[in-house]
């Protein structure tokens, strides 16, 4: 966390000057490659990029959040690497991360804002009590996150929303959703938003929006929801290894039973993989070593809108989020029965009626018709 | 092989409770990616690389693949920015390339289908100093400059 | 009751669908899914090709009463002005649907996949048609006359004494009249005293045989029902009262209603529930009875028809009455070529002109149309002769055979199994106990 | 399109439930209006008790009769087909043993996916089958009505967006599935309204038919 900066040199320059050899460079571009989720065969494109690009200033927020994100990043599998990714960017603002405190860190982030105006990044974690909300719910040095998020967004090229928080309002946003809870997009509308959504997110997406930034110099391509495809194009579903079990009908029903001990498909124990887009399925957690499914809990659909709200973890995609289902369903079947029978006993009542009104029919009566 | 086996699937993860991992599945896709990349390789000299940390693998799928294709003669580290590995399977033409950083955790594991892995041969403006490296070398050992013709 | 409320009209007609609703008729109707399958079991549509009598379309009138008088959404339907209403240029033109082109035969309900009867909504149907004064006028004749006279077709006791007269000379047999007491009180037709007066002989004989004591009343001999055809419960009720006072005045134990279709329906199924009460006596169709006697072995036959004859079943017997085994088992005892038509039994073809079909002038065209589908299956089996148990059938086949020049005879069953009876001689005079 | 996941909830949430008390509403109430009008008393001596043949007439009214099948092939084949194939992937689908186990408590073993996936192409097929078979005979195309295809429409649609969803043709998922749940769901709710309640009238239908019958003596 050095003063801000605006570098000029270009990162190969600066690796370069840094000692890393050709061969090194070219290991980190399979790294990154690897990071930016991209096939292998676009190293050389990213060696070529790479060593043209420029360190951009990254200004960091924290609102309403957990420091989930943060601690993700930082456990990043890669530290090396990601020094090196940390090391392209200058991280002008970050307040759990950086040694200043108090108005001097304050200070470090308008001086960046002013340094950089309309080339920094803003990175924020955690959602913003919107603009009708109390301001009081959160609030960083006396001033409230909306107000901080609004001016520091003004002069940015680009905001990342870091984890499930920031990009859809997450826990903060469930119901009831006691502080008025929103997300960036929901409130930065004149600046390119991505989201890297997850609760928390891959580390390695990360850093790998970021190398992407850094590596092309422009947003990379995103979904509906504003999230890069690169990371956020497949569902779990579609990634998992368990996902050959689902199609032939192999599914575990206890987390104690046969299926669970072979490891087969988590559907029916509440897995959210066939609605959920991210990519824990390659990326995996824990310096790659596994991930949610693969030990052997579903998918809780962490990236995905509203996922609190959602349905319970361990009740199957399919099932409806009605309570008491059952219930509603006998009473409505006993309204039914009870308007039927009265609509009913009209129409017997009518029924009768007609019987008791009946006018024989006559030999004089059907003669009039001939 | 020593301890931090190079070549295995998941060098950090402890045997899982059930002891034999299964696979899968999911190796054979790639066993034939490779064929058509070799294939590639043998008619037109195009090289091929494919990033097998981004694959859905699941427990026991990576090392069936690495056992199936085996153990070949070479193999090489290269030592910038931590150590990668390289591994030729027991089809030549076809190596693992391991991108370790210097904590020893894996970057990213590629399986490189060319001659010779691009990390192994040196790049082009590598040689280009290297000329210039060893005239200097020689300048200092005989104090003349060599005659370049 | 005044001029006025005497006369048929379209609220008589309307009132009288509403009163024809029951949880079976809601049930079918809810379950329609238009397959068309009923039309594939109608011999109207089969022969003619024409869409518009496929059956569950005939019960359109009723569908749309029940349909905005006992639905809940029906009556939404009509708060919002979306109800189908019924009127009277719709009865006008249903009336060729409901009775020229339906004999009522049932084969429709037995065929629908979801389960609906229509021919017994057919039936309810006609008592809307009734009154609201869309009945075809040979039925409504018919239906003055029966009432007025005793017999659809006019006829009277006194042309009855005459057959008698003839049977007692030619048997040499007396013809119980007015007897109290006796086992059976028999039932004939107006149209098989006319067109088939071997029936009464045959019976006589056969009676004579078995010993089966028996009587036929002066007062009622008409099993007929033509109120059962046109559709109308007043109509039928009259009637059948007539008959249950007869049996009940003699005391018989047992009606036989002869051969014919409708009026066994009619005085058996239909009967207690027109009058509202349940029978003093038991009613059984002649071939009911004359199983019973050859299942007692007191039917003595000899010899046996050699032609092939293969046979037909009444739709108001066999289908709609279970009446089916029987009629099999008594050709064998006098037949040695039976053989069955391929749809036989519960599944068997209608002749097409029953359900008033007959005795509508207007659905002669019709009806000859209809009858192809029997003509087909009568070709496929080829038989010399067919045999049958109702006059009405019976008239039907003779008339369509000979329409399409097919020299075919057909015969009565009853008059078959009495053709082969031993001589009755001395040693036969054992005890004839009922 | 950035709404899917919002939408999906929907679905199974508010929209649910409308639909599951329309449905329970609406079906109740067709059934007591059914039940309420009851049968006269029938005074004729029976020949059989009507509660056997009743029941067997539920079951073997599944199956035409020679002749029919005979008749009408295609309409036999093709509505059995589709019958089962629809019945097969709503009763025996996993993620709809899930629902059904979530909102009844009850459940039963279900088939492998790539089965039902296969029943759920061969009633696709038989649907549009039955579509062509509706316009082009000429009894069907007389007495349909819109209603008919109305809720043809509504049937096909819920087969396709499952189909859909299950393969994964329409992305993102939470649409297809929100797509396929909100048809089910107009499904539902248009079950009790129209002649989809033939579901459950059918089974009524087919006794009153077997009872009425037996009682003479026949087997319908």
């Amino acid at each position: 966390m050095a003063t801000p900066t605006r570098p000029d040199k270009t990162l190969g320059e600066s690796l370069q000057d840094h000692g890393l050899s050709r061969r090194g460079f070219l290991k980190l571009c399979a790294a990154t490659a690897s990071m930016m989720a991209l096939p292998a065969s676009m190293v050389p494109r990213i060696a070529a990029a790479l060593e043209q690009a420029k360190r951009p200033s990254v200004i960091w927020l924290s609102f309403q959040e957990c420091t989930g994100c943060t601690e993700s990043l930082t456990r990043s599998h890669a530290p090396t690497l990601e020094n090196l990714i940390l090391d392209m960017v200058s991280l002008d603002y970050h307040h759990t991360l950086q040694a200043a405190s108090g108005e001097a860190a304050e200070a470090a982030r308008l001086t960046a804002m002013e340094a950089n105006a309309g080339e920094y990044l803003v990175i924020v974690d955690g959602s913003i009590p919107g603009p009708d909300a109390n301001p009081g719910f959160s609030t960083v040095a006396g001033h409230s996150n909306y107000d901080i998020l609004m001016e520091t967004v003004e002069h940015a090229a680009a905001v990342i929303a870091v984890g499930t928080c920031a990009a859809f309002g997450g826990l903060p946003q469930a119901k009831p959703n006691p502080t008025g809870a929103m997300s960036v997009m929901d409130l930065v509308k004149d600046k390119p938003v991505i989201n890297v959504s997850g609760c928390p997110p891959v580390p390695m997406v990360i850093t790998g929006v970021l190398a992407h930034y850094l590596t092309f110099g422009r947003l990379p391509e995103l979904d509906g929801y504003g999230r890069p495809m690169a990371f956020f194009g497949q569902s779990i579903h579609d990634r998992c290894y368990r996902r050959p079990f689902y199609d032939k009908g192999l599914f575990a029903e206890r987390f104690d039973d046969r299926g669970a001990k072979e490891g087969w498909c988590l559907y029916r124990l509440g897995c959210k993989g066939p609605t959920t887009y991210n990519a824990c399925a390659t990326m995996k957690w824990n310096s790659g070593t596994s991930w949610p499914i693969e030990s052997g809990h579903p998918c809780l659909g962490c990236s995905e809108p509203s996922f609190w709200d959602a349905g319970g973890f361990y009740e199957p995609v399919s099932v409806p989020l009605t309570a008491n289902p059952g219930t509603t369903l006998l009473t409505a079947g006993a309204v039914g029965a009870v308007v039927g029978g009265t609509a009913a006993s009209v129409a017997k009542h009518r029924v009768k009626k007609a019987n008791a009104d009946r006018q024989p029919v006559t030999v004089e009566a059907l003669e009039k018709t001939l | 092989m020593p301890e931090s086996d190079p070549m295995s699937a998941h060098p950090a993860t402890p045997n899982g409770c059930q002891g034999t991992p299964r696979s899968f599945g999911n190796a054979l896709p790639v066993l034939n990616e490779i064929r058509h990349a070799l294939e590639k390789l043998v008619t037109t000299g195009e090289e091929t690389r494919i990033d097998l940390s981004a694959l859905p693998f699941g427990p026991g799928d990576l090392d069936r693949l690495t056992d199936w294709l085996g153990t070949g003669e070479v193999e090489a580290t290269v030592d910038a920015l931590g150590p990668t590995r390289v591994q030729e399977t027991a089809i030549p033409g076809v190596w693992l390339v391991d991108y370790h950083n210097s904590e020893q955790q894996r970057l990213t594991l590629h399986i490189e289908v060319a001659p010779v892995p691009e990390i192994l041969r040196p790049q082009p403006q590598d040689l280009a100093d290297a000329l210039n490296q060893l005239d200097a070398r020689l300048e200092q050992e005989t104090g003349t400059t060599p005659l370049s013709s | 009751m005044s001029a006025q409320e005497s006369t048929l009209s379209l609220e008589r007609g309307l009132a009288a669908f509403r009163a024809e609703i029951d949880a079976p008729t809601a049930a079918f109707f809810s379950s329609c899914v238009h397959c068309g399958i009923c039309a594939q079991s109608c011999p109207f549509y089969l022969e003619t090709g024409d869409p518009k009598y496929t059956p569950i379309l005939k019960l359109e009138p009723l569908r749309r009463v029940w349909e905005a008088e006992f639905t809940l959404w029906g009556r939404i339907k009509r708060l919002l002005g979306l109800e189908q209403k019924v009127t009277d240029a719709m009865l006008a033109e249903w009336e060729e649907l409901l009775y020229d082109s339906c004999s009522m035969c049932g084969r429709c309900s037995l065929v629908c996949p979801v389960g609906n009867d229509l021919a017994y909504m057919i039936r309810k149907t006609r008592e809307g048609m009734v009154q609201s004064g869309h009945a075809p006028e040979g039925l409504i004749n018919a239906s003055i006359r029966a009432v007025t006279t005793g017999s659809p077709m006019g006829l009277q006791w006194k042309t009855l004494a005459v057959q008698i007269k003839h049977v007692e000379a030619s048997t040499g047999l007396e013809v119980p009249i007015d007897k109290t007491g006796v086992d059976y009180m028999v039932l004939l037709s107006s149209m098989e005293i006319i067109n088939f007066p071997e029936y009464l002989e045959a019976i006589t004989k056969i009676f004579d045989h078995a010993g089966v004591t028996w009587t036929l009343s002066t007062e009622c001999f008409e099993a007929t029902n033509a109120g059962i055809q046109i559709g109308n419960k007043d109509i039928a009720a009259q009637l059948v009262e007539r008959v249950v006072a007869a049996a009940e005045k003699l005391k018989v134990p047992n009606v036989i209603s002869p051969e014919c279709g409708h009026a066994f329906t009619a005085i058996r199924w239909e009967g207690p529930n027109l009058i509202g009460r349940r029978y003093p006596f038991r009613v059984f169709h002649i071939v009911e009875v004359l199983e019973t006697l050859r299942a007692a072995g007191r039917l003595k036959t000899e010899g046996k028809e050699t032609d092939r004859l293969s046979m037909h079943d009444p739709c108001n017997l066999a289908r709609k009455s279970g009446v089916i085994q029987q009629q099999r088992n008594l050709m064998d005892l006098v037949a040695d070529d039976f053989v069955d038509l391929k749809e036989h039994g519960r599944y068997q073809w209608c002749c097409g002109a029953g359900g008033g079909v007959s005795s509508n002038e207007r659905a002669e065209p019709l009806k000859m149309a209809a009858f192809k589908r029997k003509k087909a299956q009568i070709e496929e089996v080829e038989p010399a002769r067919m045999v049958t148990m109702c006059a009405t059938c019976r008239t039907q086949l003779e008339e369509g055979l000979e329409e399409f020049n097919m020299d075919i005879p057909v015969v009565g069953l009853t008059e078959m199994i009495a053709d082969h009876l031993v001589e009755k001689d001395a040693t036969a005079e054992e005890e004839p106990q009922a | 399109m950035s709404q899917a996941m919002d939408f999906l909830l929907w679905t199974k949430g508010p929209m649910f439930t409308i639909a599951m008390v329309i449905f329970a509403v609406g079906l109740l109430a067709r059934l007591v209006e059914i039940f309420v009008l009851g049968r006269a008393t029938n005074y004729a001596e029976p020949r059989a008790n009507e509660w056997l043949p009743g029941f067997r007439t539920v079951l073997t009214r599944t199956v035409a009769d020679p002749g029919t099948f005979e008749r009408a092939p295609f309409n036999v084949v093709v509505g059995w087909v589709w019958h089962i194939g629809f019945l097969m992937a709503l009763l025996l689908f996993i993620p709809h043993i899930e629902l059904i186990k979530g909102v009844l408590g009850i459940s039963w073993p279900g088939l492998a996916n790539p089965v039902i996936d296969f029943f759920t192409a061969v009633t696709l097929l038989s649907l549009v089958a039955t579509l062509v078979h509706r316009m082009a005979h000429p009894v069907k195309r007389h007495i349909s009505t819109v209603e008919d295809y109305l809720v043809w429409t509504i049937v096909f649609l819920v087969v396709l967006t499952g189909y859909l969803a299950y393969h994964r043709l329409v992305s993102p998922y939470p649409l297809a599935l929100g797509m396929h749940i909100l048809c089910a769901e107009i499904f539902l709710i248009m079950l009790p309204f129209t002649k989809l309640t033939h579901i459950f009238t059918a089974f009524i239908a087919r006794w009153y038919n077997g009872a009425a019958f037996g009682r003479k003596g026949v087997q319908s």
